[in-house]
């Protein structure tokens, strides 16, 4: 792991690129949807608006709140900035990428998400702890799901590491590789279950029975709730990043290579803007489903996970 | 000289005890002639040790590594159920299940039947070794329908009848024996004197011996308990006074299989090794099995245990059979600790039975409450005759099962599945007789413990470590064997 | 090629034997079947006069006394006391009926003969054919006390199984060692009160003698 | 072979003769509370410690053996100190330490057993585990492994006026001591027909393919009849939640792992060779287990059924990466066995810590409010802040989340698994992917279940009103969760040094070690093949998770001025909370119950609207236990019936069974 400057630089401009422009890229996606949807649209700054609001309440909280509840939002926040840390969007030379690769990648994921899910149950009302419950079996299908498409990544490159991947992806002649087809379309299911999207769940609906993420964060009020917000949006942005990453990795920049970089920019901002484009269009065109089909569509997304592994054993090898 | 005295004071104390069995001190005087056979059976021991095998009395009666060391088994064995016995039928009568004249009958057969137990080991001579397992029976056979209630006469009369039988036919090997002896040996006295034969084994007729042999082991075989011919021994243990219970199970199923296997190097010597040691290894293992089965229909914790006697029974007749130092050291080892655990276990269970009025398994309930000796008593009694290490069980059925898995792999699932079965049985029934709450009450006399717990402590001793002159002692058993 | 008339004697002795034992095996009658115990017993004693005056084996003398003592004159006469004090009135009840028992009978003679013909081939003894006789009588005895439902009968049965193996001893082998026999004796004697003994026991405690009411232990 | 100095194996035997000794003082002071608890535990506590620090010693060392004279008369015992035992004595020792030093505040007076004869049971356990871990003959080793089931047999029986309790013990001893009889079995097998039963006349003997298989076969059947594999894991959800919970954990922590050692010690050290069959079977079987143990937690209402069927899980997985290490080490690819090999032992070394450490807390949860049932139980966080702190740490832990413990053996598995294409079998190739899929499957399921297990005990509101007396745990206690917690953090932050410790194992078993790799990088990289292959720094994260909690806190405060007020919980505006309106045990676990219904035999009584008193009540069990026990139970019954045809009480029967005999016998023998 060699540190360089570089990569020093990359590091931290991607890292803070993530973390500032996610809440723009929500923006972007609902903006896209309202689009979709024939509505006007809250701007694109709607998310800065809201944190900004958020942060200068003040923050109510429930009186059987223990210190896991409050320190949950930090944690999460956390968490999704290192993940964006980790994640190659630029530059492959990450000097921090070698802390963590693609399982480690996940287990943030996870760790983020039960602490969310522990402070849920925290406050002790029925829909904190029914939140909990489905945002975790919705989480152990979907985090298999998500393993198998970088195992299937990860046989090709011979690494689990995200950088190496992409570098072998992007930098590789160019080869079709079916079972990354199939790794695709699980990538996407498993994209939209983790960021609590339609059709697993309603990111815009408070309606009880149906929601999934909103119901654990019910209790957030203020401050904490502007970190969690924030950390969703982190999430959907790093996650997009990670299907740039493995499905359109072209652009990124090798190490050692400065001048890569403005294109690799703007690349990245365009592909972000198609992929945002790409998510509200599908959730405009899908409805929402029951809450008790999602482990079937889960179950799809981790089933195409290992098809995709076998046929990488099948066709490719 | 020892050998006489070994002898001649269980005899002495029969005749004492028909006279004064039934006065208030009987039992101490019963523990006492015990006891005298007991340091006599040391004595006796002490010198086979250091000076070897001897013969005495115009060679009708020899000491050799073998029968030594189930001299004295038997004396110490017979010691403490001597001392087992002292409050437990006090007990008894204390109940008004016996008046004195059963008492002194029981008395006086009880020095009886070890006479005739020790004579069987001592003697040379065959057909003397024939009438002593003959008086064996009929020293007990009055002692298992002491009670005369219905089911002990039942027993009693089954006992007889079916042991008698068997042992006639024991008496027809014998026959056969002499009759192929006698022509090497001539028509003399010396033609059924076991020393003598062992000499000549090599030259003896194959085709009577093995005629002989089966006749021997179906005879004493059915002593010994061997499926299909145990159908006595369940009855007989059950309805017994307990000290018979335990001394039958101790010491007489072993002495049955020491004519066994006496016959058995004999018809090796003839026929070598094959018929004998087949024969056996089937034997045995038949009741391995059959006894396992039994054993969880059992309601009567007698019975109960009466079958996990003929399942060892049948382990050691299928050690004995596969022969070899191993095999054979390890059955001699199990002889001697199923002996002291089964007797241990019988005296716990006696206890036990007493304090809860009954021999019914299903209201023996929670002994660990009132007495906890007792249930600890019982519960590591049980376990230990399981095979559950550090017991000295284990220790020789490590040696089998391992000698079988190399010998006879074939063997050993039916090993395995009986184990895992009597396991099952016996260890679900004792459990919840130890265990939960209590239906127990307290007894006019304080148990005997010191037999339960030195028997336990000998057998633990013997799992763990097995003192090198015991050892040389089996092994040198077990080279005469062969 | 004349065979010794010793010899021949205790061959038609031998015959004897197995024939009591067919009757015995056949016999409904209570007290008849103590009087054939008796013959058989007779028949032992003459047996074994015949063969120890030929092999001029002294304790033979004091075999057959003692047989002639125990056999013929003691154990009848306790049995014929017992039957009386027992009031016993009843025939012999089998549980198989007579004929199939005969049959079996038939082919356990000749089992045993087949079991003794290699014996008998190779054994010095002038009277090594008789072998198989006395094992003959043993298993029918053996049979007859499997098909008795009564205890006395059984108790018989048990008895004449001795007497097969007396004279598979005195005839097959010139006699075993004298301190043998005297204890087989004392054994017998002893077995034959403790018989007795349980026959009041019994009929005190069940009322009867009928083998019936004692199948209750059972597993 | 240099003989080591023989101090760290005298040290050890040293520590099992003072820990027999304690065992002998608990008998002779039955009940002396004070001093059993007090005095004794701590110093039992002690000498696990000094059993840890020699055996740690003695992991570079070449092997010391020594012969006892004790034994069997041929067959003396035999000792022997290597890397594998040491590594497991090291477990043994850290993880005990802890659960001795919680003893001595947990056990209390007048609860069935008296407090000396727990005591006597509880160090006799001790000392037969690692007497199995020492043993080189198989006597030895046979009588250590019994008294250690016999030993917490009677542990887990403490409460036996029970009667599932009873039933727990009955049916653990009765599994335990089938699978003894087939260990027996496999060492009568392994000797090579010698006679000779000492582990060193075992690695000579040469094995042919048959017998060197039934030994195998054997052996996972014994060991896994211990350590809980399908289908004979059943034992483990009754015996664990009976046992008073140092016992739990100690069971669940460190006994399991003696059968590990058991299997590793036979399939690699004992048998020359190894089958790649061998190897699948294991990992199938480990992996189906992990899978129904986890599936099996998830709808447990009782805390610690919950626990002990997580622990068939995560035995699951360790016996899958057993598995994976034969297969590789069947094709001679030795490093990756090792990998395997480590991420197997990695995994034992944290299970032990983390799930010690949960049971603990349950035992500790259980004292204060006399409860296990989960749907009974709620917001012991404001109770007992501290064992709800050290829970969280186990859970999550357990949950393999980084940075902790349970995350890194996790990844090295999975990593041992994406090497599987290298495989020269080309159904293996397939075969193997699939079963990484099975293994992430159940990992995530453990986070599921282990959500479940912490919020439903310590978050949200009490749902009983006793709850409210609940107080934190003693001094003792304390100890003993924070060294077990202190555990899963260290072995989660340096995965590095640890490896460096488990190669000394590695090299000994398979001659191949991960260090040259591993740490190539650096003590701060875990890279086990290769660095491009596959990196991971549990203490750069842990950091910058650390660092990053701690900016935006300060950024928070930087830029925030409002305050914080408390109020009832908002719920969408639901008047008329109660405490019962949470989601309970069976409520969490209902999503699993539906999708995974077929392996469930589930049992419902659901009031009708009518009810005056309406109850819910739902049970979940085994079908296992249909397909397989229940079949052989009735097997065995029908069987005893058949043999008691032969005994109907008439004596004319038995004659002719008798005269039958003879006959046979007769014409047989001529």
């Amino acid at each position: 792991m060699q540190l360089t400057i570089s990569g020093l630089l990359y590091q931290t401009i991607q890292s803070l690129l993530l973390v500032l422009v996610a809440p723009l890229f929500l923006g972007w996606v609902n903006q896209c949807r309202a689009w979709f949807q024939n509505r006007s649209g809250p701007g694109l700054f709607q998310p800065y608006r809201n944190l900004l609001k958020l942060v200068n309440k003040d923050a109510v909280m429930a009186h059987g709140a223990s210190g896991l509840f409050r320190t949950t939002p930090y944690v999460l926040f956390a968490c999704m900035w290192l993940a964006a840390g980790i994640v190659p969007v630029l530059a492959t030379d990450l000097p921090y990428a070698p802390a963590a690769d693609v399982i480690a990648l996940v287990g943030v994921f996870a760790l983020a998400r039960v602490f969310l899910a522990l402070a849920a149950m925290d406050i002790g009302t029925a829909f904190g702890s029914l939140g909990a419950r489905r945002e975790m079996l919705v989480a152990f299908l979907a985090e298999p799901a998500l393993l198998m498409v970088f195992f299937t990544a990860s046989l090709i490159s011979h690494s689990t590491s995200l950088t190496t991947i992409v570098e072998t992806l992007a930098h590789r002649e160019f080869v079709v590789y079916p079972s990354m087809a199939f790794a695709a379309v699980a990538f996407l299911l498993v994209f939209l279950a983790e960021n609590a999207r339609i059709p697993v769940d309603n990111p815009a609906t408070h309606l009880e029975l149906t929601m999934i993420h909103e119901a654990m964060i019910l209790e957030y009020s203020a401050r904490h709730l502007a970190l969690i917000e924030w950390a969703v949006a982190i999430k959907l942005t790093a996650y997009t990043a990670i299907g740039i990453a493995l499905f359109m990795p072209w652009g990124v920049i090798e190490a050692g290579h400065w001048e890569g970089l403005p294109t690799a920019l703007g690349a990245f901002v365009a592909k972000l803007l198609a992929a945002g484009l790409g998510l509200a269009l599908l959730e405009t065109v899908s409805a929402k489903m029951r809450i008790f089909r999602a482990p079937e569509f889960l179950g799809t997304a981790f089933l195409l996970g290992v098809l995709g592994m076998l046929i990488r054993f099948l066709l490719e090898s | 000289m020892e050998i006489l005295f070994v002898l001649g004071i269980p005899l002495a104390g029969g005749l004492v005890l028909a006279l004064y069995g039934h006065k208030d001190w009987a039992p101490e005087l019963n523990a006492a002639f015990s006891l005298a056979t007991f340091v006599a059976g040391a004595v006796l021991t002490a010198r086979i040790i250091s000076e070897g095998p001897m013969v005495a009395l115009n060679e009708q009666l020899f000491v050799d590594s073998f029968n030594v060391f189930l001299v004295a088994l038997t004396a110490f064995v017979g010691f403490t159920t001597a001392l087992f016995s002292r409050p437990y039928m006090r007990v008894e009568q204390a109940h008004g299940r016996l008046n004195p004249a059963r008492l002194r009958l029981y008395h006086s057969m009880y020095q009886l039947f070890s006479f005739t137990m020790l004579l069987a080991l001592l003697t040379n001579n065959m057909g003397i070794l024939w009438v002593a397992m003959e008086a064996a029976t009929l020293t007990t056979v009055l002692l298992v329908s002491l009670y005369r209630t219905p089911a002990s006469l039942e027993a009693a009369w089954k006992y007889f009848i079916l042991c008698g039988v068997g042992i006639a036919q024991a008496l027809f090997g014998t026959i056969l024996l002499f009759f192929a002896a006698e022509k090497v040996l001539g028509a003399g006295g010396t033609a059924l004197l076991w020393t003598h034969l062992n000499e000549v084994k090599g030259s003896l007729q194959p085709t009577v011996l093995s005629l002989s042999f089966v006749f021997l082991l179906v005879g004493y075989g059915t002593k010994v308990g061997l499926a299909p011919l145990h159908n006595w021994l369940p009855d007989a243990h059950a309805e017994g006074p307990t000290p018979i219970s335990a001394v039958l199970s101790g010491l007489l199923l072993n002495v049955a299989l020491y004519a066994v296997v006496r016959s058995k190097v004999l018809v090796d010597g003839a026929l070598g090794p094959g018929l004998g040691g087949n024969l056996m290894m089937g034997f045995g293992l038949l009741s391995v099995v059959v006894a396992a089965f039994f054993l969880s229909r059992q309601k009567d914790i007698k019975r109960l245990f009466a079958y996990s006697s003929i399942e060892h029974m049948g382990i050691i007749t299928f050690a004995f059979g596969m022969g070899g130092p191993v095999a054979t050291f390890a059955a001699l080892l199990h002889m001697t600790v199923h002996s002291l655990t089964k007797s241990a276990i019988f005296f716990a269970v006696g206890h036990a039975a007493q304090k809860a009025g009954t021999q019914a398994i299903d209201s023996i309930r929670g002994l660990i409450k009132l007495s906890p000796a007792i249930g600890w008593g019982l519960m590591l009694g049980c376990l230990a005759i399981l095979g559950m290490p550090p017991f000295g069980v284990f220790a020789s059925e490590f040696l089998i099962i391992t000698t079988a898995m190399a010998k006879h792999p074939w063997a050993t699932p039916f090993l395995l599945v009986s184990l895992g079965v009597a396991f099952a049985a016996i260890f679900g029934k004792v459990q919840p007789m130890v265990f939960g709450e209590t239906t127990a009450r307290r007894l006019p006399h304080p148990p005997a413990l010191i037999p339960v717990f030195v028997h336990l402590a000998l057998v633990l001793m013997l799992g763990l470590y097995i003192p090198p002159y015991l050892a040389e002692w089996y092994r040198q058993a077990a080279r005469l064997i062969g | 090629m004349g065979i010794p008339v010793t010899s021949q004697m205790i061959n038609i002795l031998a015959s004897l034997m197995l024939l009591i034992a067919f009757a015995m095996l056949s016999q409904r009658r209570i007290i008849s079947l103590i009087n054939l115990f008796a013959w058989q017993g007779a028949v032992l004693v003459a047996s074994t006069l015949i063969v120890a005056g030929t092999t001029g084996q002294e304790h033979l003398f004091y075999s057959a006394l003692i047989t002639l003592v125990l056999k013929v004159i003691l154990l009848p006469w306790i049995l014929h006391r017992l039957i009386r004090r027992l009031n016993v009135k009843w025939d012999v009840e089998t549980l198989i009926n007579i004929p199939t028992t005969m049959l079996a009978g038939l082919l356990l003679v000749i089992v045993a003969f087949n079991l003794a013909l290699p014996i008998s081939e190779m054994a010095s003894t002038v009277t090594r054919s008789t072998l198989g006789i006395a094992m003959a009588c043993v298993l029918l005895s053996f049979l007859m006390m499997i098909t008795r439902s009564k205890a006395v009968p059984q108790v018989i049965g048990f008895l004449s199984m001795e007497n097969g193996l007396f004279f598979a001893a005195t005839s097959a082998t010139y006699g075993m060692p004298m301190v043998v026999e005297l204890g087989i004796a004392l054994d017998v004697l002893v077995g034959t009160l403790i018989f007795a003994i349980f026959f009041f026991q019994i009929r005190q405690t069940f009322d009867s003698l009928d083998l019936k009411h004692m199948e209750k232990l059972k597993e | 072979m240099s003989q080591a100095g023989p101090l760290p194996i005298g040290i050890i035997l040293g520590v099992i003769v003072f820990w027999l000794g304690i065992a002998l003082v608990g008998l002779a002071a039955q009940r002396r509370f004070r001093l059993v608890s007090q005095v004794l535990f701590p110093l039992g506590g002690a000498g696990a410690l000094v059993l840890a620090g020699a055996a740690f010693a003695a992991l570079g060392q070449a092997p010391a053996s020594l012969v006892l004279p004790l034994g069997l008369p041929d067959l003396p015992f035999h000792l022997r100190l290597d890397a594998l035992s040491a590594f497991f004595l090291v477990l043994l020792g850290g993880t005990s330490f802890a659960i001795s030093i919680f003893s001595a505040g947990y056990f209390r007076q007048a609860e069935g057993t008296p407090p000396g004869l727990l005591c006597l049971q509880y160090h006799m356990f001790l000392a037969s585990m690692a007497g199995v871990l020492l043993a080189d003959d198989a006597y030895l080793f046979m009588v250590a492994w019994e008294t250690m089931a016999l030993s917490s047999y009677f542990l887990v029986t403490t409460n036996h006026r029970i009667p599932e309790i009873r039933w727990a013990g009955f049916l653990y001893l009765l599994i335990a001591h089938v699978g003894a009889i087939a260990i027996l079995l496999c060492f009568g097998a392994m000797q090579g027909f010698q006679g000779d039963y000492t582990f060193a006349a075992m690695r000579q003997a040469h094995l042919s393919g048959f017998w060197a298989s039934v030994t195998f076969l054997l052996a996972l059947f014994g060991f896994g009849a211990k350590a809980g594999l399908l289908p004979v894991h059943v034992w483990l959800p009754e015996a664990h939640p009976a046992a008073p919970s140092p016992v739990s954990a100690m069971m669940s922590g460190v006994m399991l792992k003696t059968a590990v050692y058991g299997l590793l010690r036979v399939t690699f050290d004992l048998l020359d060779t190894q089958l790649w069959w061998w190897g699948v079977l294991a990992l199938g079987l480990g992996l189906i287990t992990a899978l129904y143990g986890v599936m099996f937690a998830a709808v447990q209402a009782d805390m610690k059924r919950l626990l002990a069927y997580s622990s068939v899980e995560n035995i699951g997985i360790i016996v899958a990466g057993v598995g994976l290490a034969i297969v590789f080490r069947a094709y001679g690819m030795n490093t990756l066995s090792a990998l395997a090999m480590t991420a197997a032992l990695y995994h034992c070394l944290n299970h032990a810590f983390f799930k010690s450490l949960l049971f603990l807390a349950t035992g500790h949860v259980l004292h204060a409010t006399g409860e296990r049932n989960l749907g009974k139980l709620g917001g012991l966080i404001h109770r007992m802040p501290w064992v709800a702190i050290i829970a969280l740490v186990g859970t999550l832990a357990i949950a393999s989340l980084p940075p902790l413990n349970g995350f890194v053996s996790e990844w090295l598995l999975l990593q041992a698994f994406l090497f599987s294409p290298d495989l020269p079998n080309p159904y293996l190739h397939m075969l193997i992917p699939s079963a990484a899929g099975a293994l992430v499957l159940a990992a995530a399921l453990a986070g599921y279940v282990m959500v479940k297990f912490y919020g439903v005990i310590f978050l949200g509101r009490p749902r009983e009103d006793k709850l409210a007396q609940a107080h934190d745990a003693g001094n003792w206690e304390k100890a003993g969760l924070l060294w077990l917690a202190a555990g899963c953090l260290l072995l989660g932050i340096f995965p590095v040094y640890v490896i460096a410790q488990l190669d000394f194992v590695t090299v000994d078993l398979i001659g191949r070690a991960l260090g040259d790799t591993a740490g190539k990088t650096g003590w701060l990289f875990l890279t086990p093949v290769a660095p491009e292959r596959a990196s991971y720094s549990p203490l750069l994260f842990l950091v910058v998770i650390a660092v990053g909690v701690g900016f935006t806190y300060w950024m928070v405060r930087m830029f925030y001025h409002g305050r914080l007020r408390r109020g009832d919980p908002w719920d969408c505006g639901y008047p008329a909370q109660t405490p019962r309106m949470q989601d309970t045990a069976e409520g969490f676990g209902q999503p699993i119950r539906q999708i995974f219904e077929p392996f469930f035999v589930i049992e419902r009584e659901l009031p009708t609207p009518f009810d005056g008193a309406p109850r819910y009540r739902m049970t979940t069990r085994d079908r296992l236990w249909h397909w397989v026990y229940l079949p052989v139970a009735r097997l065995a019954e029908r069987m005893t019936s058949l043999v008691a045809v032969l005994q109907q009480g008439r004596i004319h029967v038995y004659l002719m069974y008798s005269f039958g005999t003879l006959l046979l016998l007769l014409l047989f023998a001529r």
